[in-house]
């Protein structure tokens, strides 16, 4: 995985956007997020964690290891077992001035709290003419790749893509799992924070000191002159090495880290469509309804006259999420996105 | 010892070895099944004259509210009004109950609470006029806005009476909620959370017999709401919701009981909805008239009255001042609402987020377009 | 509005698709719904109506008017006020061989029962290898436009067409509300029905006896050889409006009412669109993420090169929906639709 | 009279004129603070003795079968496993109350309950196995898919009892919750819909002292779980979890009460998890050596082999036939899931509606056209 983040996409495709990480040290994906969360803690004592097993345990993942030895069960609270309840909760407690970040145990687990989310959370600030911000942030490891029974794999990015007044951030990076948390817990907003679970592990350098980037900014992981892949979270490795795959078979692919997909990052995306007129979606949610079909459609009215092939997307079937043995044909892999790449009509190129 | 640390033991039945933990006892969480009453009993003389008095100047400044917010929706100036008429004892009481730190979290009935809070009526009603979702400053007036799906203000009131108390501040949060809210998933758990966390939390539960056409026999079948209580270790309290001086006791107590740390305390109040559900409402479908008029024999003015005047404390003066101070608001409302609000179409784009995000900004521009456009055509 | 539905649209598009109806009698969509749960009723006792005020009210719009008077209580069923608590129940009586249909009282009052929605209602059947099919009917009056107060008017549908194992229909004509909501209680799946709350009380004729229309296509309500408005449910009278403002313009707008989100018509409308080349998606809920972006992303995936200019949407804007006195500027108008089509790139015509 | 009409009268408080209607007499609902016990009591002796075995026998098979599982775990053969070890009483009794027309829904930890209800091991763990998401057949074996999103699976066990009851049959559904899983909303829907329906349902919480990592005390502060019964109206019953024969009667009662139209009962059984909350999980981050080797003093096999020596009925065949069983048991699981299943990947596309849509037809050719692809590959 690229152990690099850049804060905007370099001017010229033709330059690498790999910055050099002073003071890094190497970290998985899930440590970096407990950094993230310890630091956040350290820094502002308004910053409270809520959630399941969160306290003793650390949580399934121990995302908020050690946070309960360090600042207590007031800081860091094991709740009772209701996601809605954490939410309304949580709620209260940023309408008296913290600054909650709630742990859903997984992504189908986050569904009892959806009110909570979608009529107060992402509406608060707006029906109060901005009196009552809510700046809480909601952490949902979500999708999966990692052998979980079902209601433990759903992409459900959609769902929050979808809810006007909602920040939705996902990580690719461990870099940016420390970066974009911090950001989001600084946020004055709610954020959505959807953790890549089967990225958690993977482990690369990084440097907790490197300025904070700013969340709404798309990064180009690779440059490329034949097409660009659209992506973001879990699929980012997978694009990667489908880029890395294709040059074998001619295609030199550029790869589109979104980072995050409320607020979009249109300037980015449209910038690097229009100079290579190709560009695959790419996002393991299913197809129909998903976060891609907004990619596609946007970039598609932005960018028609440089397009020379639709923008195609390469997605999750329309199905329930399959059991664990059978979830490698539902995720795109690499084949899948370079049989896409393969019908962007490159005919058309002479 | 921190303020969580009293949850951190194991109970663990007794007949285990070493087994120590004993379980909490559930005999004072119980209510009484015969709710608590004041008047016309011995227990109203010992209330203060001038909170009586208080109590009923409220009342029937909060009654004419009621019909003048009624009023206003026959005329076309608010959108539509759950009028709370009836149930007057209960606004006022849980408004007066509160101390100026306190925090009130509402439901879309409970406007009366809030302007008994002090909050202007046109603020107070701008959501149901339709011109602003919320049209007080909830931190300034420490009060919520109305909260229209049911049961989801009560976990907002735990978290906020959590949070003061983590901060050392004797903050107390009271949250309105009907019958027909208890049966919602987030009433069983802020309920539960509140009383886990022993958080400072006032549950009050205006039982007023519907929930809009649906009585309360098909919404539960306990001896009572307040019974809820036990079920998370908290004391239940019934009241007779149209007795003011019952209900400000009863709510009293709770309120200083949350504030010493004695933690949640849910609060049944047996009411009625004399009008219809809201104005769009037609009750008739749902209810008989026989049983309305059973209930204004039980107005809580009524009642109010005949206690005052029990104790010798209902003079003309007093009737005058309230009836002066109604028609005062009445005119102020008839006043404020007369004009069409001046509204920026603009405003929608306002407070989304922060800052608005590039989207938005194209969004905007593309609405100034059109009403630009629009402004042409009508200068034309 | 316009009176007549067809069960596909005319082989060519300069038929009109209008039938005569013999035997219709003129109704609101409201009656027209409150006959189809009648007749379902009447034909099927497996058909069972639950949901918050469905008895003696009849609903808070009536749909249920009369129901339990001629059923009783035990056919048409006052619930306690608890939408998952509803739906759950529903599961289970499906369970045991019943046909439920839930009554949602309002758009955003469904979110309390999105997790029985997502976890069990629709995945149900795939989790059981078919064994336990749920033909579950979830009524949901959803859209703006009637002056409601805050969470009475969301335009909630994108959360049910991203969700796998859901049919997803929505009618625009009285006709198709009794025809394609006789057809959803009919059906073995679970289909969530969007009832357009604005148009209840629009009356039109309609022929109960008329042929039911299976789910999942779509109808051309009007043809056109310039562009074809795509859209659905609540917006469509508002398209019908603007393709007969458009005769002025000089446009002859063709409107094409999907009826059914899931599963999607692809062949009806991309033979509208390849002939067309041009084409505006419409609907009321906020762009971003919305119904709209997939039917744009895969109408451009399927109709490329017929397409003259890149698929436009014209939707709400991102934003929680608005106050009622500000909502007539929120949802797309007939000036907001026909400005899209201007900006179909007519030069390029010639 | 149908079987609604019982709802259709509103209950007015008795000091409103004309008010009769008498509010239901909490008494009856409220558990017993301590559990009810069988072994150790005289009640022991009254039972069946044949049932005393049968339950020995039980227990023993379903410790082996838990056991065994959680090999198949560390040897690759199951994905995951929530062993019920030190719950086999609840496990057991559940399913043997249950006539064969009844339904069971169970947690994602009851996969004892559901092979002790007959369905193949092989079937009831195709989800932990991670090949398939359910296994059995539920409709043929009366039994709900394994449940994971918490306290779901409750109102669905009280809409089928509701139809089975319109429908005029005698059929019960009987719920498995966790403590845990009681601070659900959904726990709290169900129950007051259960209740207010007067629904055959009865709902068994086994509260095994942990939901994951979180103790009883985090989770509730109630006198026990069982105490919520009477917030719905309906009776709470409090049993020691690990004593088979009370668990079987206290749950027959409530069968039978259900049956025979008395509507739901809440159950709460005291019991522990004497395994960590999977095979996944680290349970030595919250919780000590000395209180789980407490328990194991409290075994539910143990409290049975004293139970049943106490009586006599302990004799060497029953002891070698329980083992023999529970070794053919392991053994056949051992055998089943050593080979790795013949699974077909185009089953993603299968059920997901009755016909599949034209974009599932479209998806399935793409996957097939990849498999082809990927097999030529192969081939090469
Ligand atoms: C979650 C949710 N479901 C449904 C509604 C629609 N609704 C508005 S008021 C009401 C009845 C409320 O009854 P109750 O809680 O008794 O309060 P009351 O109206 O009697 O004050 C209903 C069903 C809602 N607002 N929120
Ligand atoms: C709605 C939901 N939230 C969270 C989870 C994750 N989860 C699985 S088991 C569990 C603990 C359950 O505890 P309890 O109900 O006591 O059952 P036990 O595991 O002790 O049998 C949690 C939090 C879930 N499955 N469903
Ligand atoms: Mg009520
Ligand atoms: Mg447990």
């Amino acid at each position: 995985m690229s152990t690099a983040s850049h804060p905007s996409p370099a001017p010229t495709l033709g330059a690498a956007a790999v910055r050099n990480t002073s003071g890094a040290r190497t970290a998985s994906m899930a440590q970096a997020l407990n950094s993230a969360l310890r630091d956040a803690m350290r820094e502002d004592p308004t910053v409270h964690v809520l959630g399941e097993d969160v306290g003793a345990l650390g949580g399934v993942f121990r995302i908020t290891d050690g946070l309960t030895a360090e600042f207590g069960p007031e800081r860091c609270l094991d709740t009772p077992l209701a996601e809605a309840g954490i939410l309304g909760t949580a709620i209260g407690m940023a309408m008296y001035g913290l600054r909650p970040v709630v742990e859903m145990q997984f992504d189908a687990f986050a569904y009892p709290a959806l009110e909570q989310l979608f009529s107060h959370v992402a509406k608060m600030r707006n029906r109060t003419a901005g009196r009552l911000p809510l700046p809480i942030t909601v952490r949902i490891p979500y999708g999966g790749g990692i052998g979980g029974v079902e209601h433990h794999s759903d992409a459900s990015e959609a769902y929050y893509t979808s809810t006007p007044g909602l920040h939705v951030v996902t990580p690719g990076t461990v870099a940016d799992a420390y970066g974009l948390l911090r950001a989001s817990i600084a946020s004055d907003d709610p954020v959505v924070f959807l953790e890549p679970k089967r990225l958690y592990w993977g482990k690369a350098d990084f440097d907790p000191a490197a300025p904070v980037e700013p969340i709404g900014r798309a990064v180009l992981r690779r440059t490329g002159t034949s097409a660009v892949l659209i992506t973001y979270g879990p699929s980012l490795p997978v694009c990667l090495a489908a880029a890395e795959a294709a040059q074998a078979e001619g295609w030199d692919l550029a790869v589109l880290d979104l980072r995050t997909l409320v607020p979009f990052d249109d300037e980015t995306v449209c910038r690097v469509v229009r100079s290579l007129g190709r560009a695959v979606v790419v996002h393991e949610a299913s197809g129909f309804g998903g976060t891609g079909a907004e990619i596609a459609a946007r970039v598609t009215e932005r960018c028609f006259h440089h397009l020379a092939a639709p923008v195609l997307r390469v997605t999750g079937f329309d199905v329930p999420y399959p059991p664990p043995m059978l979830e490698h044909h539902h995720l795109p892999g690499v084949d899948r996105i370079l049989d896409a790449v393969a019908r962007l009509q490159w005919e058309d190129r002479g | 010892m921190t303020v969580l640390d009293h949850r951190h033991h194991t109970p663990v039945p007794g007949w285990l070895p070493g087994a120590t933990a004993p379980r909490a006892d559930p005999a004072p969480l119980l209510p009484d099944l015969s709710p608590v009453r004041a008047i016309g009993t011995p227990a109203l003389e010992k209330y203060d004259p001038a909170l009586l008095r208080e109590l009923y100047r409220r009342l029937v400044v909060g009654r004419r509210y009621n019909q003048q917010a009624t009023t206003l929706t026959k005329q076309g100036r608010l959108a539509v009004y759950p009028a709370s008429t009836g149930q007057e004892a209960c606004q006022v009481a849980a408004a007066l109950v509160l101390g100026e730190r306190d925090w009130l979290f509402p439901s879309y009935r409970d406007t009366l609470a809030v302007v008994s809070r002090g909050v202007d009526p046109l603020e107070a009603l701008t959501l149901l006029r339709g011109s602003a979702h919320t049209g007080y400053d909830p931190r300034a007036s420490r009060t919520a806005p109305l909260c229209t799906p049911l049961a989801t203000q009560a976990p907002h009131a735990v978290g906020l009476a959590h949070a003061a108390r983590l901060r050392g501040e004797p903050v107390v949060a009271l949250a309105m909620l009907g019958d027909g809210g208890t049966s919602e998933g987030d009433f069983h758990e802020a309920l539960n959370f509140a009383a886990v966390l022993g958080a400072p939390v006032v549950f009050l539960v205006q039982n007023n017999g519907y929930a809009i056409s649906v009585p309360l026999s098909a919404q539960s079948a306990a001896p009572s709401l307040a019974h809820k209580a036990v079920g998370y270790g908290m004391p239940g309290r019934l009241v007779d919701g149209n007795d003011a001086p019952a209900v400000h006791s009863v709510l009293t107590e709770a309120v200083e009981r949350a504030r010493a740390g004695g933690g949640p305390t849910l609060v049944e109040a047996l009411t009625y909805r004399i009008d219809a559900h809201t104005n769009a409402d037609d009750a008739t479908r749902y209810r008989t008239e026989p049983e309305v008029a059973a209930w204004r024999e039980h107005d809580p003015i009524l009642l109010m009255e005949r206690a005052l005047r029990g104790l010798g404390l209902l003079d003309d003066r007093l009737v005058r001042e309230a009836a002066d101070e109604a028609e005062a608001l009445a005119a102020r409302m008839r006043a404020e609402f007369h004009a069409d609000p001046a509204l920026d179409p603009m405003s929608l784009f306002a407070h989304v987020f922060a800052e608005p995000t590039p989207q938005l900004r194209e969004q905007a521009e593309q609405l100034a377009a059109e009403l630009a456009a629009e402004a042409e055509v009508a200068d034309r």
